[in-house]
């Protein structure tokens, strides 16, 4: 097409990488190790550690604790039994500590540029489009790269995890902080609060609501790369859905699949449980 | 007796080029007139008035003359497009966030006509909200919101929401908020509007002691005549965003400058409005 | 004149996106589309569901099969629903490497040979401490292949077989790409690494990786490294593989000239080889270095196709 | 482990998978090729017949249209110029089309599914789980029996694509529907509105800025699934990346993500700036 | 006189048990107590009352005493914890969703104490509002809508958005509302409010021609006793959710039952109440 001028980035995108992974390649794959060993593997020695019933009656307490509704913490519980009667429990482990660590980091990131984003339009501007890109660039694209430069395994894939769970949790937290009714935070205003104090004692818990559904996105987002991460070199539930497929057997990795989704439902269940507020918004009976 | 707060020349539009209506509003043109050229909203134009220290300066005017256009520009929740805003003297405009933060939380507090409570805290809470802001314990802080509560009448409701209460009892809420940060300076805008007329007497006597008693700045802002004429040591009429006539209220029953401040206090009949006089020292 | 083609149905082809496969698949299209006048559509996809697809007719030829290598393509052509034709590459190997300058160094780079010994997997006990394991770090780290592979099966078992399972962890990358950029990472930075590859590939034109030594071929052995199941496996070198080209039954039954063609569709490696490395330093050009080969090696393609057919692929090779 | 009592579903999944293959798979390969030949396919010849200097002319129009600011619009349309230059114009069109349509029909399957889950307390109960699954059951473990089915290509890809991006479009519909100021809604009632009045005339535009935030998602999502929509059959830039990663070519892969990237952006500029209500929701000022 | 509302032993309690607060208050508990023994708020208890058709019905009461609650029975934006409404002589409890929305349309208008304008809609649209729901053309609807907005003194106005309007500008959009809609029955919760004295009398005037000329049945709160005296050709007195006294505001006053109903008819200056009586055709 002649309308077109021709362009080519490839070899210099290529070139690019190689000399980073020859420059720091090492150092980074030094810095994986730390991760790993710190924070990881002791976490994951533990869950694989622990006898299942410990676990199972830590996810029935916290259930129960997070929701005070036994129909919620009973089923929960059953379901975590039976993925261990598929005889998936150690990949459940695994995953669950993948999972747990990346959604840690997400949250404990995405909120706070969520509120950067809410409080400075100028911030805003930038952030906005950096999750654009974190979101639709393919994470293979980035996976190969990150790969050479710290190594197979865990840490480039809850890296990876991080990148594309954070996204709408930053975006929900933005949106509800900036839909916090004016007049309520003038009033606020009034009394002089600090920025600290505004943030924290009003629009945070008005804004909750859409923070809770960024936290809900992040943690499907997060599990719903568990195939991915796996494709690195994670192991856990995402193998099994890798092998699964690989070898047509449909009935393997639709049951790995399954104990996924049952991860995210219950991981999804607690987190929005103790997130919620207890009271009712309004009194239901206005609204005839 | 010396000024406490001071508006000088203020003038504020609503829009987003207030100098071009500022220019029009020098020449002559009124608030109708800019808002069919340029669509902004005339809020306050050229307004300058003192207010004295301790005593309750009343404000009046139509609705939509921009009372709470006003009483905003003194704890700064407005900024001027034009004019100064002097508070014992000096200058708010000029304040670094640190002082303004410090003026809000120990010298000025507000009571809101839209009430502005926290539909997420329990009415104690939000009583306590002031002293909680500035760093006191929960406990002093709701010892003191409890108290106010008992003086609106709300004893009882303290662990309810906002949206349980009633028009009045939100308003009440407001208003105890205001009072129990115990500043020097209150600011009230139709604080009781939507009061039934018992309350509001009561309301009115415990105003009025409490200024006595303290020596407090009071600026309120009211439809009632009555009301104004009660408890004002001065009273203000707004009209369009000018500052019409200011004055003790005697002096503007006896010599209303216009047919409009005529209209106005026409309405309140002479003698039976009982007053407690003898300004606070200043 | 293939029937297929006269009756204006479309030749479906797996769109294979390695570089071997890219390469051969452009080769077997410019045959179809410039000989026998076919209308050829590529389909991208991966390998599982090539297979898939091919074995239910969504399409109908595949340039690089690794026959026998899938449980899809062996349920499949127990079935007789695809049937393997030809012998595309010959002469391909695989096999457990390491890079050449684990063993002898490399001068230009500054790497002195960190295991001048290391010739065969009965050596790797030794050496288990110089491909560590970061997630185990008392073991070393083999590089198995994905995970469902046939060969990961297979690589496990030799685990097993040679006696590794206690100094090396069984690491199954997850994906051919994860594995190769594994591999690069390390020869890029001169880091030791073991690994399971194989060939044709632009990664070994690319560089330079010494095989293990393993012992030689036995059917019987190599029955038990096939079965997962086989608790004492004994160890045996992986025959020389098979890769034809592949069909599905309905057009093989369909269309025999062009099954004809395929029977005789052959690259011989060291080519292959030359080209995939013109790939690598060039990427993205299977038609590039298809053209050339069209253009300059008549020899090689010539005995492919009928006299008429050559004709016509040479009369559009020749102008350019 | 003893505690866990054995348990296995693969081979009877299997076996389902199977028979419905055999029962089903001719007569959804011809529903296939409906909806390929009437909708997928003139769409696609369209934008790929096209002159690239109409279609450039037609991205710069709805950009300036939607945001009413050429610091949006030219961009957008250099970039789009640019990846002509990268020699992927052809790929372009062809997952332009493919996403066009995933989004639409999950746009048009969304909302109304959002807006059934705010109004009905039970069928929330009932959608908000499935919502779970369609998000977190790995694509893989879907898709395979999908092309089984369908057939390999597009049809099945667009499947995939919208029971991924659907997720938060009908999540955040809900949010911002159950958000929506009871006052506002009983004074609107007072006044004897339809359910469909107050849908129209009160709900959905109170509710607006957290829909958008919802198609912006969905938009987000369905972009993110072009890599997956390639690995069964779908053409386009998703192959590029696909067999950049492949061959270790970084390049070649990111060059294409980078194209992923920015159709992103722009269908989300277009549809944020059409969806967005010109006047300010409140004075700025105030919030001093 | 035919009642063309009525109100028989309806009760409401806010909370989620209300058959516990119902008992307790058939006990003899007051609603205090109700609340402190069982969290639940008493809006209404044991209200009859019948509303004559044609003529302005004034209701009064201590803040929180349940007058908005009340209001919101007669077009069943609540439904009562027990007892029935009559609208006509017709159980609105019994009515289908449709002649529910057919009543709301035609037949009721309600401006609400705190206003429910609709944020995203013009001055204009929000005034429109009823007339378009019930199915008018944009033109004739926004022409009425053109006429009320002029009467409540909001010309110009007509394309601001709510929030940039003033309190009392903002009550008389919802006022505007309610009157464009044309409906025989008004409910007016406290709808002067945050009116200054001038607008108020002026609106005054206008509400009882309106109601003489067109025979509309009108139900006002309002806390300003004069207010009532004026406008109400009855009253009624709510006092914690109970019906105090209801009469013809001289009988009340006259007559009143007790100690409270009396502290609050003491603040009308006998004579000075102009009154235009002459109940209209039921
Ligand atoms: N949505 C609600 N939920 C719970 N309690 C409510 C609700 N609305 C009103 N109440 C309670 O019902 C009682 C009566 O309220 P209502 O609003 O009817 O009072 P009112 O007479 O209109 O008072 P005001 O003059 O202050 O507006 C109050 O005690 C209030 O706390
Ligand atoms: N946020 C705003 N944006 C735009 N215009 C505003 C805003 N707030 C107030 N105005 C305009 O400023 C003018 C004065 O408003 P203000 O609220 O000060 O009136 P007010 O005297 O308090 O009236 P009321 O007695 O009705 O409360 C009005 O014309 C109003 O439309
Ligand atoms: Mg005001
Ligand atoms: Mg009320």
């Amino acid at each position: 097409m002649d309308f077109f001028v021709p362009l080519d980035l490839r070899e210099p995108i290529n070139q690019a990488v190689d000399s980073l992974v020859v420059r720091y390649g090492d150092r980074l794959h030094v810095l994986n190790d730390l991760i790993l060993q710190g924070l990881l593997l002791p976490l994951e020695r533990a869950l694989r550690g622990a006898p299942p019933w410990v676990i199972l009656l830590v996810v029935a307490l916290l259930a129960w604790r997070a929701t005070r509704r036994w129909q919620v913490a009973l089923p929960l519980t059953v379901a975590c039994y039976l993925i261990g009667c598929f005889g998936l429990w150690d990949a459940l482990m695994q995953t669950l500590a993948l999972v747990l660590v990346a959604t840690v980091l997400a949250v404990v990131a995405g909120l706070p540029l969520g509120i950067v984003a809410a409080h400075s339009r100028r911030l805003r501007a930038v952030v906005l489009p950096v999750l654009d890109v974190m979101q639709t660039l393919p994470t293979f694209v980035y996976l190969i790269p990150a790969v050479m430069l710290f190594g197979l395994g865990k840490v480039p894939a809850i890296l990876a995890t991080v990148v594309y769970a954070i996204c709408p949790l930053v975006r929900l937290t933005d949106l509800g902080l900036r839909q916090v009714d004016p007049d309520v935070q003038e009033a606020a205003h009034s009394f002089g609060t600090t920025r600290w104090q505004m943030l924290l004692g009003v629009q945070l818990p008005l804004a909750w609501p859409s923070i809770l559904a960024g936290v809900n996105q992040t943690v499907m987002m997060a599990l719903s790369m568990v195939v991915v991460a796996s494709m690195i070199g994670a192991r856990g539930l995402g193998e099994e859905v890798l092998a699964g497929i690989q070898t047509l057997d449909v009935g393997r990795g639709l049951q790995a699949g399954l104990a996924i989704v049952l991860l995210a439902v219950a991981i999804d269940r607690i987190t929005q449980g103790f997130g919620r507020v207890r009271r009712p918004i309004r009194d239901e009976e206005r609204r005839s | 007796m010396s000024a406490r707060i001071e508006l000088r020349h203020v003038s504020k539009v609503y829009g987003d080029d207030p100098h071009r209506a500022l220019t029009l509003l020098a020449q002559g043109a009124d608030k109708h007139q800019v808002l069919a050229d340029t669509g902004s909203h005339v809020g306050l134009y050229d307004v300058s008035l003192s207010i004295p220290a301790g005593g309750i300066y009343a404000i009046m005017g139509l609705s939509g003359s921009g009372k709470s256009t006003l009483v905003r520009h003194i704890n700064r929740l407005i900024d001027p497009s034009a004019g100064q805003v002097l508070v014992d003297g000096e200058d708010v405009l000029g304040f670094s966030a640190a002082r303004l933060r410090d003026l809000r939380r120990r010298r000025i507090s507000m009571v809101f006509q839209h009430f502005g409570l926290l539909p997420h805290r329990t009415v104690l809470e939000n009583v306590a909200f002031g002293r909680r802001v500035r760093g006191e314990s929960r406990r002093n802080a709701q010892a003191a919101a409890q108290g106010w509560l008992a003086r609106v009448g709300l004893s009882g409701h303290e662990r309810d929401y906002p949206d349980h209460l009633s028009g009045g009892m939100r308003q009440r809420v407001g208003l105890a908020r205001a009072l129990a940060s115990d500043t020097d300076i209150l600011l009230m805008d139709e604080p009781f509007s939507a009061l039934d007329p018992l309350l509001r007497d009561d309301l009115q006597s415990q105003l009025l002691t409490l200024q006595a008693e303290l020596g407090k700045t009071i600026v309120f802002i009211t439809h009632d005549v009555e009301e104004a004429f009660r408890l004002g040591q001065r009273i203000a009429l707004l009209r369009d965003g000018r500052l019409v006539q200011e004055g003790e209220p005697a002096a503007v029953r006896a010599a209303p400058v216009d047919d409009y401040v005529a209209r106005f206090v026409a309405r309140v009949s002479g003698a039976d409005v009982p007053r407690s006089t003898g300004s606070a020292p200043g | 004149t293939s029937p297929w083609c006269q009756s204006g149905k479309p030749v479906k082809v797996a769109g294979l996106n390695w570089e071997s496969g890219e390469l051969l698949t452009e080769l077997v299209a410019t045959v179809l589309e410039q000989g026998y006048g076919c209308r050829v559509e590529r389909v991208p996809s991966n390998t599982i569901t090539i297979e898939n697809a091919l074995a239910q007719n969504d399409i109908q030829l595949v340039a690089e099969e690794w026959v026998g290598r899938s449980e899809i393509w062996n349920k499949a052509a127990a079935a007789g629903k695809v049937k393997a034709v030809g012998n595309v590459i010959v002469g391909a190997t695989e096999g457990w490497y390491v890079p050449e300058y684990v063993v002898k160094g490399e001068k230009t780079r500054k790497i002195r040979p960190a295991a001048p010994q290391l010739q065969a997997v009965s050596d790797l006990p030794k050496y288990k401490q110089l491909f560590r394991d970061n997630e185990e770090p008392d073991k070393g780290r083999f590089l198995n292949c994905p995970s469902g592979w046939t060969c990961e099966g297979v690589n496990s078992q030799k685990l097993k077989a040679y006696g590794l399972t206690d100094s090396y962890v069984n690491f199954r990358p997850g994906s051919g790409a994860a594995l190769d950029a594994a591999v690069a990472s390390a020869y890029q930075r001169g880091q030791p690494v073991l690994f399971y590859y194989w060939s044709p590939t632009a990664l070994m034109g690319k560089y330079r990786f010494i095989q293990l030594t393993e012992p030689a071929y036995n059917e019987a052995c190599f029955k038990t490294l096939t079965d997962r199941n086989q608790a004492k496996p004994c160890g045996s070198a992986a025959p020389e593989a098979v890769i034809q080209a592949g069909v599905s039954r309905v057009f093989h039954d369909a269309d025999p000239v062009l099954i004809d063609f395929l029977g005789k569709f052959n690259v011989p490696l060291p080519l292959l080889n030359a080209a995939l490395a013109g790939m690598a330093n060039n990427p993205g050009s299977a038609a590039v270095q298809s053209r050339r080969f069209f253009a300059t090696r008549p020899d090689i393609w010539r005995a492919w196709v009928p006299d008429d057919v050559a004709q016509r692929i040479a009369a559009r090779n020749t102008g350019k």
